[in-house]
């Protein structure tokens, strides 16, 4: 009989919820895309760091942090609105250039698991840097973004979310454009295939790492922004990371387009387990629903969403 | 130096050295197959020898050896072995080819240890001059030899191979392997277990131990009959002047046809029980020895220099502190460390800074080198240079120089610890008696001068009076302390036409003491002057060429820059200047040389197999460019036959530049003073 | 260059063929009749690509069997379907009388089938000693228990499988980098130290995919020599892909000629070179 | 230069085969050996057991067990510190269920269930490697953390949440609990780390270790060789998770007494992945040597400005800290990146050829 139950509680009822309650369930899948979207944005850095270096690029969460921290720190100061983004992007190239010089450039040829462990490294460095100069206390970002709710169909949505969403869409668009119209971005993908191509095309590898970082390090500013302005600036955003890694096994290290599919997977289907089947288990279930999720979608497809299939040979 | 050159005038009353009486025979043990079962009884499972096989050192214990010995004994005999059979055996030092000498030793045949980097067509002499009806060999590589001159020896009748490998499909009935013969041994034994017993008490000290083939210089080689009387006694003399135990550890790495060989790895083992290893292969002899580290050692004098000149490139790319700590230190060991071995008084402070010394360098390097535990360390065979001997005897390894031949079953004079005199050869060893002839001739008598020359003896007569004095052939004399001191062949010591004495070795050694000259070859006897032609060290000039910027592609090419000659030739002045000072030989200084456009070679007789240079034949082989030599021409042209490693003969031709060299008259040798 | 002077001449002296020289030794007749691998109708593509159709030849026991053709005739291929790594679509393999449908890998070894690779596959981090005994792996049995105490059974298990590959070590002769890690070593030994390790196996069947590209010389007259010794001393069935032909005509008993994936030809040496397909296959338009 | 390896030769495989072939490394280690067991404990004061070698011995069992796994086996795993919590969790269901139990067999059976819980978390390298590997262990670090904190009976529903270490006894001696000394705490933790270390070092020269060296250079050779794969990685897996749930078990109850999830987060998986990168990749020394480098870095920074008679405030110093920590690390990956066992080893390797440079 309790078995019987159990199987309603988990198979049956949170799917008559849904459709009972089909504006909650459409409102809990716009949360979830609007979270997924923030996911993809970090994802994002990482994927393009990944694609151009072979570096796995565990700082992006400390990037997002000290690039947000930057920020608020700049306009703390009295720097107008406009003037602190253009700082902050300043910084984060100055970022980029200090990360090529004092630790790519020694690390060439090395195995990817040696480059992995520096950028940990370089995630304490960062995050002891960015507190140091701009102190640990938690800060409120406000550049001014509005965030009144208003309903649409009996949807309530927030302008905050939408704008976040918009910023996402266009920060994706001016990548591709970015990646597939200057040389340097040709580089970049030409980079990704084949390092000695990239050679041949004429772009040194150090500008090559010094551009994608520094684009990494203003994608990390965008989402930082949009983290900091939800939630404020602090030392939790960079674990945002941490959630950005499902995306990317689900959507593939190298794929631009898997990230921001992953990360719409992994942040509804986060959303909803969360709010369906996390009371029988005592909730919280965010923290590790999207890596199982991600995982269980390995199994039946190693490669990711957009890899492509491996063909082993010997 | 001179005396015993100066025409007979010194002494008709032959200087003659002290003389130490030696051991007699124990009776009981007067064989080496007897003196194994002693050893197989007494010391049973201590190691009696090792083998570095299969990435570990397999080892026998006297007893194992002794049953060995018993197996392969029987299975010859199976064979048809009978008492007074030559059976050649051939190959790399490994355990079971010493255990055949010992075998064959048992069944009271004859023993012939040939060299194994022989080409078939030097085995004929020795194969047929023996009448050797037995061949144990090592491997598929001396099969094929035998079997490529198997036509021409009806006599010979079959071989045993040690290592089946590449030999399966070899259908020749008269080929057997060890590891059959062995079985077939211990099947017989089990049968006739008396046989084996018997065969070795037939032995008695007078038997023919071994029969040893002189490579010679000249001519065809001879075989030296050995007893075993002759081997036991010479090999317990010197063991018990140096202290030998069961204890001692060694390495048989040189050639077993060699006298050498045969007396200290095997007669002086079976004498006193001590360990002998063999190494794995010829390319890890150094390996071996660093893991091994033997305490008795031996080893010629090229292989000591080459061991330094490798110390020194090592260190050259040393840090600078690290170059700088080892010269220091090494000047501490010259200072002090030979007075150290010799037990003299030094000074408290040279010895703490050579105690220094010994945790920071000498230890280390002795270590590397595999020669820390060394007790006892001969060298012989030639001459050694003063630097080369010093240096080992500094760092603390008891390097001793001796005097020896095939036909004193080795050993004539050694050098007695703590009497160590670097230009000198010892005194006689025990039981040996030592005097030099009229005519400068080095004569000794001892208990281990051989039998005979075999089927020879016209030789034999002209080499040992009938009462049992040897002719050494050399010219040699003996100093107050009663140490020997070899000059020359006393054949080549010849004249310059002006009658100035011309020691062609004396003045070759001198000269190849410089690190940059692998070997020499001086002419002058009835000409106006001494010249030299000059092989130089690839290695050593190689690496001095590379610091200083010059390229070669080849020996040939780099033999030829005039900058190595300029090298050579002040190396050559400096060794004019320094001969200018002795009386005698102040004539000989060199007036021209030049540098040979390859290097000597035995594959070529050019060198013997134990790399001694053959005078005539490269006096023959090159005529042209000693007439250049002797004529005005600044070069010459040259064209040489060559075999390659592959086997493969052709031909080199070179023009050669020839120099004069700056000589020292006796006038400037006294301005300069 | 220092006490290895005196005895270098013995490796320098000339190793005289065994049948040089008018030595008596008469050549076995080489009979080979019991099929051990029977390919038939074996077709493989990936994808639109075709690698193999309908290749169908067998290897008999105790032969050097070779497989050549020009570049992409699908001969690596081959030996990839043989040892169990790819999965012809069509065709069936009989392997010492059993057919075989799927089969991993790691069966495939544990049948008997051992191979080298024309990209040196060695476990660079490991010494060549430790390479060697991974091809015995297979063979040893101790579990957990007794490995982790390293003691009786586990001990006396590693110290027999340690002197079957000192035996190997010794036939290959590379004594001397016994305990060199094998990323290190020159691309000749490389090759020498991965048939170790096939070898260490006891195949019955050994795959060599091209054992002597890149050598010299000298490394290729070694390399054949320890192929033919492998072939004699243990009666290893031997199939190999190289591209060398005057060796390929030397060592093998019998050829098979691949060609755009398809067999050409199949016979003895002197056959196959006679074949007017195989020398338009190799004189013909080349591709690739 | 200290070496004299000359005349140490083998007659047997056995000698050639054993762990320490040179004499005089026999003789260190006997030596450190006895140092630890005999002398330290006597000579060692409170702060320095507590805050230095007891973390320091713990650290490196967990990070041998990872290294097992990274090292040797070449698997990436990133959930280190879940397996440790699964270790110290069981510990205490076992030892407060069974009180009788012998707290080391409480250790080892913890242990073995830490174990299984690995190998379902290396199921997934059957079809995936590297990164992405590593972060799917990703998700073990935060499953199983959640597990330990939503649900109640596995710290017997106690308000705190926390799990205690209860006082438990071995041959008379309280070993846990808070009645245990220092001292008996660190000699049954050297005792356990010492056993462990030596099984370690005899599954990684045996086939087990050959095998998983096998895959970890070229998985395709292995299989071909006759290695299976799927099976040597989850054996690996399984080892290592036991090796990090006996850590964890001893984490808890050798050194802090008491934790909450807190104590096993995604920062301890980390810290024990730089013990076995800088210590060295497969290198159980180095296991040892990275451990005490991560243990000893944070503590030399803290202390160091004091010798100098610095003084700095508290979150200042905290935040210098960690861009030292991190700085060290990027440094240190340039400088050595195979590790201090790699330095040790060319150490070693210039002294055994001391004087020649090589």
């Amino acid at each position: 009989m309790e078995f019987i139950s159990f199987l309603n509680l988990v198979f049956v009822a949170p799917f008559v919820d849904m459709v009972s309650f089909p504006i909650f369930f459409a409102e809990v899948v716009i949360a979830g895309v609007l979270t997924g979207i923030m996911y993809s944005l970090v994802a994002l850095g990482f994927v393009l760091i990944f694609k151009a270096s072979g570096v796995f690029n565990f700082a992006q969460g400390a990037m997002v942090l000290f690039a947000a921290l930057t920020l608020v720190g700049l306009m703390e100061l009295g720097v107008p609105v406009l003037a602190a983004l253009l700082g902050a992007v300043a910084v984060m190239t100055v970022l980029a250039f200090a990360v090529e010089r004092f630790m790519l450039r020694h690390l060439i040829n090395q195995d990817d698991i040696i480059l992995f462990m520096a950028t940990i490294g370089l995630t304490f460095l960062i995050q002891g840097f960015g507190e140091m100069v701009w102190g640990s206390n938690v800060k409120a970002l406000d550049i001014g973004i509005p965030s009144e709710s208003f309903e649409v169909g009996g949807i309530l949505l927030n302008e905050f979310d939408l704008f976040a969403a918009g910023s996402g869409a266009v920060l994706v668009a001016v990548l591709a454009v970015f990646f597939h119209y200057t040389r340097i971005g040709r580089a970049l993908r030409a980079v990704a295939d084949d390092h000695q191509a990239a050679m041949a095309v004429g772009i040194p590898l150090k500008t090559i790492w010094v551009t994608v970082w520094s684009v990494a390090g203003f994608v990390g500013l965008v989402a930082g922004i949009m983290w900091g302005a939800k939630s404020g600036v602090q030392f939790s955003l960079s674990l945002i990371a941490l959630k950005a890694l499902p995306v990317l096994i689900l959507g593939g290290f190298t794929s631009v387009p898997g990230a921001i599919v992953g990360g719409l997977i992994i942040g509804v289907g986060e959303k909803i387990a969360e709010i369906y089947w996390g009371p029988l288990v005592g909730g919280a279930i965010e923290n590790w629903f999207a890596y199982m999720l991600a995982l269980v979608f390995l199994l039946f497809r190693p490669q990711g969403l957009f890899g492509e299939r491996i063909i082993e040979r010997v | 130096m001179n005396e015993g050159q100066g025409a007979g005038v010194a002494a008709t009353a032959a200087t003659s050295a002290p003389f130490r009486p030696g051991a007699s025979v124990d009776l009981e043990f007067d064989t080496f197959p007897k003196l194994l079962k002693r050893n197989a009884a007494v010391r049973g499972t201590r190691s009696a020898m090792r083998e570095k096989d299969y990435g570990i050192w397999q080892s026998w214990t006297w007893a194992e050896v002794a049953a060995e010995v018993r197996a392969i004994a029987c299975g010859l005999s199976v064979l048809g072995l009978r008492r007074g059979d030559a059976v050649a055996i051939i190959g790399d030092n490994r355990p079971r080819l010493y255990w055949t000498i010992a075998a064959v030793q048992s069944l009271g045949g004859i023993p012939v240890p040939m060299y194994q980097d022989a080409v078939a067509d030097e085995m004929k002499f020795v194969l047929d001059h023996a009448g050797v009806r037995f061949a144990v060999v090592e491997n598929q590589e001396q099969v094929d030899k035998l079997l490529q001159v198997w036509e021409d020896f009806p006599q010979l009748e079959l071989v045993v191979y040690d290592q089946p490998r590449g030999l399966r499909h070899y259908r020749q009935d008269f080929l057997h392997d060890m590891a059959n013969v062995l079985a077939a041994g211990q099947k017989f034994d089990s049968e006739n277990p008396s046989f084996y017993d018997d065969e070795v008490a037939m032995g008695v000290a007078g038997d023919t131990a071994i029969m040893l083939y002189t490579s010679g210089t000249t001519g065809q080689p001879k075989g030296v009959v050995l007893t075993h009387e002759n081997i036991y006694l010479t090999a317990i003399n010197a063991a018990q002047q140096e202290g030998l135990t069961e204890r001692d550890e060694s390495l048989a790495y040189l050639p077993l046809a060699w006298v050498g060989d045969h007396i200290f790895s095997y007669a002086q083992s079976y004498v006193t029980g001590f360990c002998v290893s063999c190494p794995e292969s010829s390319d890890t002899v150094l390996t071996d020895l660093r893991e091994l580290g033997p305490s008795y050692f031996f080893a010629p004098p090229p292989i000591f220099e080459n061991i330094l000149t490798t110390v020194m490139i090592r260190m050259e790319d040393a840090s600078a502190l690290k170059r700088k700590m080892f010269s220091y230190f090494m000047g501490v060991a010259r200072r002090a460390g030979a007075n150290i071995l010799d037990r003299e008084p030094v000074g408290v402070v040279d010895r703490l800074l050579y105690w220094l010394g010994g945790v920071f360098v000498y230890g280390p390097l002795k270590n590397t080198l595999g020669l820390s535990r060394v007790r006892i360390c001969y060298t012989a065979g030639e001459a050694i240079g003063p630097d080369l001997f010093v240096f080992y005897r500094s760092i603390g390894i008891n390097m001793k120089q001796l005097y020896g031949s095939t036909e004193a079953s080795v050993f004539i004079t050694i050098q007695p610890d703590g009497e160590i005199k670097p230009d000198t050869v010892g005194t006689p060893a025990p039981g040996v008696e030592l005097k030099v002839a009229d005519d400068g001739e080095v004569m000794f008598r001892s208990p281990g001068v051989f039998k005979e020359y075999f089927k020879n003896p016209e030789a034999t007569a002209e080499t040992k009076t009938p009462d049992g004095w040897v002719h050494t052939g050399d010219a040699g004399l003996i100093d107050e302390d009663g140490h020997l001191k070899i000059i020359d062949r006393l054949k080549d010591v010849g004249r310059l036409v002006d009658g100035t004495l011309f020691a062609p070795k004396y003045i070759e050694n001198k000269l190849k003491f410089f690190s940059h000259i692998k070997e020499v070859v001086a002419f002058g006897n009835q000409q106006k002057f001494c010249t030299v032609i000059v092989n130089i060290d690839l290695e050593a000039v190689g690496n001095w060429a590379e610091r200083g910027g010059i390229t070669y592609s080849s020996y040939q090419e780099l033999a030829a820059r005039p900058q190595v000659y300029d090298l050579i030739q002040e190396e050559i002045e400096q060794m004019n200047s320094e001969l200018a000072k002795e009386q005698n030989l102040a004539g000989s200084q060199i007036h021209r040389f030049l540098l040979l456009h390859k290097e000597l070679d035995p594959d070529d007789g050019e060198l013997t197999r134990t790399r001694k240079v053959r005078r005539n034949f490269v006096a023959e082989k090159y005529s042209t460019v000693i007439e250049a030599l002797y004529g005005t021409a600044d070069h010459c042209q040259i064209t040489t036959e060559v075999t390659f490693e592959d086997g493969r003969k052709g031909t080199i031709s070179a023009d050669l530049a020839i120099r004069d060299v700056r000589t020292v008259t006796a006038g400037e040798q006294l301005a300069a003073e | 260059m220092t006490v290895t002077e005196v005895s270098a001449e013995t490796a320098a002296q000339p190793n005289a063929e065994p049948e040089g020289d008018g030595a008596p030794t008469a050549a076995p007749e080489r009979v080979f009749d019991e099929v051990l691998l029977e390919i038939s109708g074996v077709s493989l593509s990936f994808g639109g690509v075709v690698a193999l159709s309908d290749v169908s030849f067998d290897i008999c026991k105790g032969e050097i069997r070779a497989i050549i053709g020009p570049n992409g005739a699908g001969k690596s291929s081959m030996l990839n379907v043989i040892n169990g790594f790819y999965h012809p679509q069509q065709g069936t393999i009989t392997y010492k009388g059993n057919v075989r449908k799927k089969m991993r890998p790691h069966r495939a070894a544990a049948e008997g089938i051992a191979r080298t690779f024309q990209n040196i596959a060695l476990f660079r981090g490991m010494s060549t000693l430790d390479n060697i005994m991974t091809g015995r792996l297979l063979k040893m049995r101790r579990g957990l228990l007794w490995q982790a105490l390293y003691w009786g059974p586990a001990r006396d298990e590693e110290i027999v499988h340690r002197e079957f590959a000192e035996h190997i070590i010794d036939f290959l002769e590379i004594e001397a980098i016994r305990k060199t890690v094998v990323g290190q070593l020159p691309y000749g030994l490389q090759k020498r130290v991965e048939l170790g390790r096939a070898l260490a196996a006891e195949p019955e069947l050994l795959l060599l995919d091209e054992p002597m590209a890149g050598m010299n010389v000298e490394e290729k007259e070694d390399m054949s020599r320890f192929i033919i010794d492998v072939n004699d001393e243990f009666g290893t069935t031997i199939a190999l892909i190289e591209h060398d032909m005057s060796i390929v005509m030397d060592l093998s008993d019998r050829v098979v000629v691949l060609d755009y994936g398809r067999k050409i030809a199949d016979g003895t040496p002197d056959q196959v070179r006679a074949n007017p397909a195989v020398i338009e296959a190799y004189l013909g338009v080349g591709h690739g | 230069m200290l070496y004299r390896e000359t005349g140490q030769f083998k007659i047997s495989y056995a000698a050639d085969q054993s762990v320490f072939p040179i004499a005089q490394d026999r003789w260190f280690i006997a030596a450190a050996l006895a140092f630890a067991f005999l002398v330290v404990p006597w000579i060692a004061n409170e702060y320095m057991l507590q805050a230095v070698l007891i973390p320091l011995l713990i650290f490196s069992m967990a990070a041998i067990g990872l290294n097992l796994l990274v090292g040797y086996a070449g698997q990436l795993s990133l959930g280190t510190g879940g397996f440790m919590a699964v270790g110290a969790y069981m510990t205490y269901k076992l030892t407060t269920a069974f009180p009788d139990l012998n707290i080391i067999v409480a250790f080892l059976l913890a242990g073995l269930v830490a174990a299984g819980v690995g190998l379902v978390f290396g199921i997934p390298s059957l079809r995936i490697k590297g990164f992405y590997l590593a972060v799917a262990t990703l998700a073990s670090q935060f499953f199983l953390l959640w597990l330990f904190n939503k649900v109640a009976w596995f710290y017997n529903y106690n308000s705190s949440g926390t799990i205690t270490a209860p006082p438990r006894e071995m041959f008379g001696v309280v070993v846990t609990g808070p009645t245990a000394t220092a001292e008996v705490r660190y000699t049954v933790a050297l005792s356990i780390v010492v056993v462990f270390a030596i099984i370690a070092k005899n599954l990684v020269r045996g086939r087990i270790g050959r095998s998983w060296m096998a895959v970890r250079d070229m998985d395709i050779a292995a299989e071909i060789i006759g290695i299976r794969p799927f099976q040597t990685k989850l054996m690996a897996f399984a080892i290592s998770s036991f090796y990090c749930g006996v850590a964890g078990a001893m984490l808890v109850f050798l050194w802090l007494g008491s934790a909450e999830t807190e104590a096993f987060s995604i920062n301890e998986s980390f810290n024990v992945l730089f013990m076995v990168i800088i210590g060295g990749l497969g290198s159980i020394l180095g296991s040892f040597l990275g451990a005490a480098f991560i243990v000893g870095l944070p503590i030399f920074l803290t202390n160091a400005p004091q010798w100098f008679g610095a003084a700095m405030p508290i979150d200042l110093q905290k935040h210098i800290e960690i861009m030292l920590f991190g700085s060290m690390i990027i440094f240190f990956l340039i400088v050595e990146p195979h590790g201090l066992a790699r330095l040790w080893q060319i150490t070693k390797q210039k002294l055994r050829l001391w004087p020649f440079p090589y």
